[in-house]
């Protein structure tokens, strides 16, 4: 798993690369816990184009960041997700919490 | 075509997750499965894989079973671990159950391999383990 | 690296030659090797699962088995059939040496195996089946 | 295993595609051969740019082919063959019988 952050203001833009599963969750979730503590992030884009694989502990990822930024009362949102990947987020009903944006 | 089996067994590491899903994707491209149906298997595949590496042997040293079967246009995964066991299978193959949210589990794992499979069957025994049954037919996609 | 291992048997059929090349070079993926490595092992993998195929089971159903390791940097290989085994080991690791040139076989399978491997090992039955041994350290390729 | 000839006079491309190995070699042998039952083709050049792939089983292919050309007077050569083709090739001999051009 790769990761590419970039600070626009309050708003923090990630753009993921690899295949986002339980071997590579951790990873995931420490570099952008690491990032996310400076709390005047309030917004966190996820541009999942360069994502070619994700499952269900993935998703866990994406949820658990969800929960970090709505706790500061921040927002999340997540673009870019492939034809699988996205109908895993529609199964769970993350859409009806984040944005989503260019499919 | 002919009949077609494997049959593999690895530790249960999550390095070997990866390693899983491509086995299982490369023995199913006989089938000629569109990128959709290999996506599929793949995806189900990995959540089997990874549910015996940290539900079944709570990431303690374990080995990880798994036969492929390929008859006529059917695609079948068996996936098993000799860990910890499923107490209540119906509870657990609810939408959003987990028995691990500290580790920000989503719970969602036997929800998609229903959803991306044609069928699941989950046999188990606590303290003895856990058989995941997977199928798929190919080439029976409408959108395609 | 922590050790890990796999173990693979499928059927004795020619469409698994690629499949089984896939199945070792992605285990040994982990290794990190060269791309040069990488074909190094899948073509060594090939000779021997096809000399399973057609030697061992003479294109008969059979099983063929595959033991992959991955022990601090090196990879190691065992293939295994339960076919015909080899009369003469010495003879048939000979350069150009065939059995079967009916089928246009060049008799190089063990000296490429040789070549490409650090180690190679053979072991027989006549009746019983072969047992073929490759190992190969990664990361001392000096020309990279 | 993709195959693709091309005659010019008394010589006959094939551009290779794939995979050679012994799945693939009675596809490709009996391709080849269909092509050659044409007495007029003494040059046999073949292209190895497309192939990803080959161990000795796809030596004896292109062995085999050799001799087919060599009882008609004819003659092989073998181009853009990959580093580990090349290395198998190389080891067989195979360079002094047939000619060689662009590694
Ligand atoms: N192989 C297994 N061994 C033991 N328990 C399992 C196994 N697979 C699943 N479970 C149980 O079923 C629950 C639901 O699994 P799943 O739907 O994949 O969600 P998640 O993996 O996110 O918890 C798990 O939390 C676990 O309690
Ligand atoms: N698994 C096997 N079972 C039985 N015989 C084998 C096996 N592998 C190799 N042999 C014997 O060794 C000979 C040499 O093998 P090899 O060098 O791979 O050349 P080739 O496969 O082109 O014949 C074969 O022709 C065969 O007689």
């Amino acid at each position: 798993m790769e990761l590419n952050g970039t600070r626009n203001g309050k708003t923090l833009n990630i753009a993921l690369k690899g295949e986002l599963d339980h071997h590579s969750a951790e990873y995931t979730r420490n570099w952008i816990d690491a990032v996310l503590k400076d709390k005047s992030i309030k917004e966190l884009v996820i541009d999942m184009k360069g994502v070619t694989f994700m499952d269900s502990s993935g998703l866990g990822v994406i949820l658990g960041r969800y929960r970090t930024l709505k706790e500061r009362g921040g927002r999340l949102s997540i673009k870019n997700a492939n034809k699988s990947i996205d109908r895993i987020f529609r199964m769970s009903g993350i859409y009806t919490l984040v944005d989503c944006t260019g499919m | 075509m002919a009949q077609n089996e494997m049959h593999i067994s690895f530790s249960g590491l999550s390095q070997n997750e990866g390693f899983a899903r491509m086995v299982a994707g490369s023995f199913a491209m006989q089938l000629n499965p569109t990128i959709e149906e290999l996506s599929d298997i793949r995806t189900a595949v990995s959540e089997a894989v990874t549910n015996a590496i940290i539900h079944g042997y709570e990431n303690k040293p374990g080995t990880v079973y798994m036969d492929c079967y390929l008859n006529d246009n059917e695609f079948t995964a068996v996936i098993r671990d000799e860990g910890s066991g499923i107490e209540d299978i119906s509870l657990a193959r609810q939408p959003f159950y987990t028995s691990k949210p500290e580790l920000e589990r989503s719970g969602m794992g036997f929800t998609v391999m229903e959803a991306f499979m044609d069928t699941l069957e989950v046999a188990s025994e606590p303290g003895k383990g856990t058989v995941v049954t997977l199928k798929k037919k190919i080439g029976q996609d409408q959108s395609q």
